[in-house]
């Protein structure tokens, strides 16, 4: 062989995982120091009422996040989400809700609510997978267009109004408290713990992995690549319904507006936590470290009383930073 | 001529009369539609198919310029963007097609009536009525609108002036929220961890901020009658049947209803008004309001009453004819 | 520089190209130590050397794609020109590179005059085309120059690059690993070329990993190990085991020669048995039987099928008509993982397209099919599967820091490795392997066929899809075919000569 | 040889052009079919003021797409050019405005503003540039966030208020009449012929899709691709602040808002046209026909006067349909 196959010249021969570990970890830094900056700024942020806040008003990032990531992971992409979290409870909520209500006059029983909502979810991701993967359409495309669909349909059917009038089952999960922490908190924390355990540990997840990475390699070792993203895709569509839930849950209403705009942050939080666009790279907690940056950033410049006028720019220009930053840290500085 | 094939509902005979809602996906003016073809029928107004521009100023323009093309002879709208519908109204005014505007007063060109409520009156009402249930001290919570709504800002300005004239000892703490009812509650949250004192609320729009605000306040066991001392009092803006019905149950304590009927019957009323050529003049109305002379035209001062607990069932406020 | 000049330089025995004392450093990875070479105007000269012994930067560093770090480049024994001054560079030495530079989504006119489809002005794409087309038949390229690059085949590709390559007035080209994804014929055609080109006064410098093919077109012999020069020698005054040694730093025999091996008895059972195998459009009515413990070859022309054959039994694709038995089950067409499942092992073409998933560690690549055995209820438990990882490592020789370096890290050899780990990683009874020893140096290549033969030994039985001979030396028979069919199955015996006239489908009396 | 050149198996050996040209009118059946579906749905529709109408208010649009179009056959990415249609009129104007009308306080003579606005659009396709080229970080998330950060800047210059005070200077191009014709016509439809002729018959033009179809390649013939790619961004930011003086001139006003969400649209119009989202395909012409299909159904459905509760999930599937069509016909059906 030329030379011992340290090419990169970055990591010490040997010790090749504890760097790959140290990537995932490579947010850990900035989250400690928005901790000591929130800290001396205002004493207030860390109450532990301020830092539930903060990881509550995250939660349903997280899950679009979560959703993302692995979607990204599969090399795929997934733009239609942030419509599938109004979409979903709105739908569900209609279905359920009298007509005097905006509802649309099928009025299911309430308790279904939750069910039709996770199943409309599962069905978005079906459909775009279908297009995807059927008949071979560009994971873009697809779901661009699936966004301007799925929001046109929100607004189709509760005729652009907000829903107020929600059943107790719905708003549960999104305004429970259980041993002290917002159920909402709970729920995203145990499905990262579950997807870092399944994307880490077992077969299925790995085989995301290999798909993003590579496709046609993944299809010769045996892997049911077709079957794998399109389940991704479903998950992803069950997360953001789930998000919905609990978006719906924690301001008591769906506005007709519900998530619109939020798949930039999505993006970028996932790609600040390290994922990759091109598939195939990054974890789960890095993607969750991603999300907790953003909320931290966005509590603190609250806290901070940042003037109405400049808070967007300063929001931009810290994102924009950590972006880069993100992408210069994360090994090959290359597109 | 309505023989020129326009489409739509042509409910009564007469000159076409086009009107464009602004926005879908609000409350307050998804009311507003369901109110236009009811006064139509009424006034036998020869109404075309009602248009939407979603909250964007060139639907708008391109809206009107293909009722203009199908033959309206006036035209409601209700521009959220008072500044970018100036080279509008003036294209219409050279056609002499006479302009209503709702809710909003264009900055520039020619309209034949504005039908508003008085946005800083809103603003003031709001202060007046939590300064004095707060006894003049404390802290209040304002969420506004987007700062680039007109009407958002008419409310904050005359809002935040009210307070530092009349109520000088009380902090508002203003949060900009974009209309998003989850911003405002993400920030009631953290200026509550931050200050637990907070007194009072002030909404600018109960459609989107009404639900949110309640939800946080109900998990943070804040959702008390007005004789606990750890009540908040609230006072919210556009007067749905959403706010009423937490009026009666105390949650919250205020609200000033926007007159969404009276927008759409005094909207259609001017605009066939005009397209008949009967004229205007400034001074006191038969239906309790005020037409006032802005320069570049006329403007109707709807009344905008504040609904508290003592008023809540009267059946003449709008929200509560809606869905009944 | 007119060619006038440079004869006159070459008459005074300047070489045409040379390098001096060159160096360069990838981050910590050098990949040129002080390494020099001297190209004789009108000569062959071969460069050879392991996988990553820094043949391709010593590539683009003559042709001005690279800085060196240190060290100088001359022309004729004038310096090279300046870095940016790419026409000048194009004037002096053409290039086709071991990475297609055709661009799939123009035409293969604007292909050849790509940044000079015109002076100043507008594009006569009209005359352009002409212009291209009177280009393509000055070389004897039968392509049309209005067609999209994109869907030239591979060797078609090439012949565009050549053409443009020399287009440019050079008489100094570059081909690093022409041969490595031509068939048999393209290859022979290629060297006709070359060598009308070199009477005609050209230089080339030609890079390979087939040490017969320096021997048939070279007159000279560069070898570079660990980014530094070892030697240049008349190919006539090295032998093949010396040029081998040279490359690998180690005496000794290193070629696979054909093993002998024990007749594969009649009773032993049948692993793969292939039916009337139809898919239209790529071959058609094909039978054949693979015993345990046979090594059995099959070879074909780049347009004969046989890919596509071993797509087929691998389940890549799903046959129009026909049969696949595996060790006596018939796995359902079409699906990867019921081929492996029924015993199957496959190595699949391009280990850069389908072998390999470059971000994840050696572990994983090796133990993807069998991932499922690695832990209860589709756990991956990580000490194990570490644990299967470090067996094939060093059952198949490979050279890693460990299971968890990234295979993207590995040499091609060394990749090439584990992508025959992981064919063989759920102990299949039937092999398929299509071109296990592409673009990899003669040290791994012996490994590899070593491991395919220990394969056999232990009971599998193995289908050897390749072009190239040396892979097929060891085989019980070999079968060869032509546009979709089976046409010959010739035992151990043949001669090269044999085989190839087999492969270009002629008849043997 | 191998094998005959007729991989792909749909194209006859020699004819190869035809078939790439015929490609690119793809859409004008699309067209013609809209044409005749307008007419029988209200006469209005082919009266020259509608026309003129839908035509200008597709001015902005296409100068965007014009931008996005060659961006992306450069094999880049520019979302924040929905962000510089709004800054950069923004920018010009409060330079010149007095304070009092929510300018900066520079007042700066008037004749100034175009120019500073071209040149704003200028300098933010050439700071992208810096980014992408100089740090190589991924277009995409360059972009993304800069998305975020100039939508921040205009709020924070503007106040979020709206610039009504516009100087006539720049709001000439917007409204002016040339021929009977708007001037923003004229303007984009030369810019569309200039584009059509510089990328189909110039040799720097042709670099461009050289470099999106690989840029290794291109480099190695000589083309200076980091040059090229900076030159298209900054003609991108270029295009879109023109735009914005064209919005700006038609509406009246800088609106703080201006250009929010468009950035779907475009995309939509452009892969609509036949542009591919991989580089190096693509032609402005088909461009242009993306942009006048999605002008002339908002205009049908304007005219029609479908509800407007569900216009938006009307338009949305005629979209995602359209979408799926142009992919469809592309040829290749692949990702
Ligand atoms: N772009 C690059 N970045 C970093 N290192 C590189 C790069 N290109 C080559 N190298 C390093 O330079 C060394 C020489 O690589 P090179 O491609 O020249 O080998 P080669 O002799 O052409 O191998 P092969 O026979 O496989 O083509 C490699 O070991 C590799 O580590
Ligand atoms: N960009 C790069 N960064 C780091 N190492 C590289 C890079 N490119 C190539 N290498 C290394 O260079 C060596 C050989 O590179 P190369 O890509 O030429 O091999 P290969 O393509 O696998 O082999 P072949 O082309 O002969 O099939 C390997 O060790 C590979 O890891
Ligand atoms: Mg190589
Ligand atoms: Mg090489």
């Amino acid at each position: 062989m030329a030379k011992p196959p340290t090419s990169g010249g970055t990591r010490p021969g040997g010790g090749r995982l504890p760097l790959a570990r140290l990537r995932d970890f490579a947010l850990v830094p900035a989250i400690l120091l928005l901790v000591v900056v929130g800290a001396l700024i205002d004493p207030v942020f860390l109450s532990s009422a301020n830092i539930t806040n903060v990881l509550q008003q995250q939660t349903e990032l997280a899950l679009l996040v979560l959703a993302e990531a692995i979607i990204l992971i599969a090399g795929k992409f997934d733009l239609s989400l942030e419509s599938t979290i109004g979409l979903a409870p709105a739908l569900a909520v209609a279905l359920v809700i009298p007509a005097a209500s905006n509802g649309l006059g099928t009025e299911l029983p309430a308790g279904l609510a939750i069910v039709l909502c996770l199943l409309t979810g599962l069905a978005i991701g079906a459909f775009n997978g279908l297009l995807i993967l059927r008949f071979k359409l560009s994971a873009f495309i697809v779901t661009l267009g699936m966004l301007i669909v799925l929001r046109g349909l929100q607004i189709g059917i509760t005729g652009g109004q907000n829903l107020f009038d929600i059943p107790p089952s719905v708003l549960y999960l999104g305004s429970a408290v259980w041993l002290g922490v917002p159920a909402s908190i709970w729920i995203s924390g145990t499905l990262f713990v579950v997807g870092i355990v399944a994307l880490g540990y077992f077969r299925h997840g790995r085989s995301v992995y290999a798909i993003g990475g590579n496709t046609d390699a993944a299809r010769a070792a045996g892997i049911r690549t077709d079957r794998v993203v399109w389940v991704v895709l479903m998950i992803g569509g069950l997360l953001a319904a789930l998000a919905g839930l609990l978006m719906t849950g924690r301001l008591g209403s769906v506005a007709a507006a519900q998530g619109d705009g939020m798949i930039f942050t999505v993006f970028a939080a996932a790609v600040i936590g390290g994922i990759s666009l091109d598939g195939g790279k990054g974890t789960l907690f890095g993607a969750l470290c991603g999300v907790i940056v953003l909320g931290l950033i966005n509590n603190i410049l609250t806290l901070a009383g940042v003037s109405a006028q400049w808070i967007q720019a300063i929001y931009g220009a810290i994102i924009l930073v950590a972006l880069i930053l993100a992408r210069l840290t994360s090994g090959k500085a290359q597109d | 001529d309505s023989s020129s094939g326009g489409s739509g509902n042509q409910a009564g005979s007469g000159p076409q009369i086009g009107i464009d809602l602004p926005r879908a996906d609000s409350d307050f003016w998804n009311s507003y539609a369901k109110y236009v073809p009811q006064f139509a029928d009424e006034y036998d107004v020869n109404l075309m198919s009602p248009t939407n521009s979603q909250n964007d100023v060139s639907k708008l323009v391109a809206n009107v310029q293909a009722m203009v093309s199908q033959g309206a002879k006036a035209v409601v709208m209700a521009p959220q963007d008072t500044g970018a519908i100036a080279s509008t109204l003036g294209t219409l005014e050279s056609r002499k097609i006479p302009v209503v505007s709702v809710d909003t007063r264009p900055d520039k060109g020619k309209v034949f009536m504005v039908v508003r409520a008085d946005n800083r009156a809103y603003g003031q009402k709001a202060c007046e009525f939590l300064g004095e249930k707060l006894g003049g001290k404390g802290k209040v919570i304002e969420f506004q609108g987007s700062l680039s709504s007109i009407n958002g800002r008419d409310r904050s300005e005359a809002f935040a002036e009210c307070m530092k004239t009349k109520f000088p000892e009380i902090t508002i703490f203003e949060e900009p929220t974009e209309w998003e009812g989850a911003k405002a509650a993400a920030a009631l949250q953290t200026r509550l961890a931050q200050h637990p004192d907070i007194k009072g609320v002030y909404m600018q729009a109960g459609g989107v901020f009404l639900a949110p605000t309640l939800q946080v306040l109900r998990s943070k066991n804040l959702l008390v009658p007005p004789t606990d001392p750890k009540h908040i009092f609230i006072v919210s803006n556009d007067g749905i049947p959403q706010e009423f019905e937490a009026i009666r149950k105390g949650e919250i304590d205020a609200t000033v209803s926007q007159p969404a009927d009276l927008y759409a019957k005094w909207a259609l009323y001017y605009a066939k008004a005009a397209a008949e050529g009967k004229t205007f003049q400034a001074g006191p109305t038969d239906h309790d309001s005020t037409i006032i002379d802005i320069g570049n035209g006329l403007e109707d001062q709807l009344a905008a009453p504040l609904v508290t607990k003592e008023n809540v069932d009267d059946p003449a406020l709008w929200g509560n004819q809606i869905g009944k | 520089m007119t060619s006038q000049e440079q004869n006159a330089g070459s008459a005074a025995g300047i070489p045409a190209a040379e390098a001096r004392d060159v160096s360069k450093r990838y981050g910590a990875t050098v990949a040129l130590h002080s390494a020099g070479i001297a190209v004789r105007t009108g000569e062959t000269h071969a460069l050879v050397g392991r996988n990553g012994a820094g043949k391709s930067t010593l590539v683009s560093i003559l042709t001005g794609l690279q800085r060196p770090d240190g060290g100088e480049i001359r022309f004729d024994g004038a310096p090279a020109p300046a870095l940016a001054d790419r026409d000048a560079w194009r004037q002096r030495v053409a290039c086709v590179y071991q990475k297609s530079t055709i661009i799939p989504t123009l035409t293969v006119a604007e292909n050849l005059f790509l940044n000079r489809q015109s002076g100043r002005g507008l594009i006569d794409w009209r005359g352009l085309r002409r212009r291209a087309a009177d280009l393509l038949a000055g070389y004897g390229v039968d392509v049309d120059p209005a067609a999209l690059a994109g869907s030239l085949t591979v060797e078609q590709r090439q012949l565009v690059e050549i053409a443009r390559a020399l287009s440019f007035g050079a008489r100094f080209i570059i081909l690093d690993e022409p041969t490595a994804q031509l068939d048999a014929a393209a290859i022979d055609r290629l060297f006709d070329r070359m060598r009308e080109l070199q009477s005609t006064g050209v230089t080339f410098l030609f890079i390979s990993h087939h040490l017969q093919e320096v021997y048939e077109v070279c007159q000279r012999v560069t070898v570079l190990r660990d980014a530094r020069h070892i030697l240049t020698e008349p190919v006539e005054a090295l032998s093949r085991d010396e040029l081998v040694a040279a490359m690998t730093g180690e005496t000794g025999r290193a070629l696979a020669e054909g093993v002998a091996r024990p007749p594969v008895p009649a009773t032993a059972p049948v692993v793969l048995d292939v039916r009337g195998l139809r898919l239209a459009g790529y071959y058609d009515g094909v039978d054949l039987t693979v015993r345990a413990g046979e090594l059995v070859g099959l070879i074909g022309s780049g347009s004969s099928g046989k890919v596509a054959l071993a797509e087929t039994i691998a389940g890549l694709r799903r046959a129009d008509a026909g049969t696949v038995t595996i060790a006596g089950s018939n796995p359902k067409p079409g699906q990867v993982p019921a081929a492996i499942a029924a015993g199957l092992g496959y190595l699949p073409q391009d280990r850069h397209r389908e072998g390999l998933v470059p971000l994840l560690s050696v572990a994983e690549n090796a133990t993807m099919p069998i991932a499922g055995r690695l832990g209860p209820a589709g756990i991956i438990a990580p000490a194990r599967q570490q644990a299967t990882a470090e067996r094939m490592i060093r059952t198949y020789d490979i050279k890693t820091d460990g299971p968890r370096q990234p295979v993207s890290d590995l040499s091609g050899g060394n990749a090439q490795k584990v992508v025959l780990a992981r064919a063989l990683a759920n102990d299949p009874k039937a092999l398929v392997m299509v071109s296990p020893t592409a673009g990899v140096d003669v040290r791994s290549k012996a490994s590899l066929l070593g491991a395919v033969n220990e394969a056999a030994a232990g009971g599998a039985g193995v289908l050897v899809v390749s072009d190239e001979l040396d892979d097929l030396r060891s085989c019980d028979r070999v079968l060869v075919m032509f546009h979709g069919e089976v046409i010959r199955d010739m035992p151990r015996g043949w001669t090269d000569a044999d085989l190839v006239s087999a492969v270009e489908g002629v008849e043997q009396p």
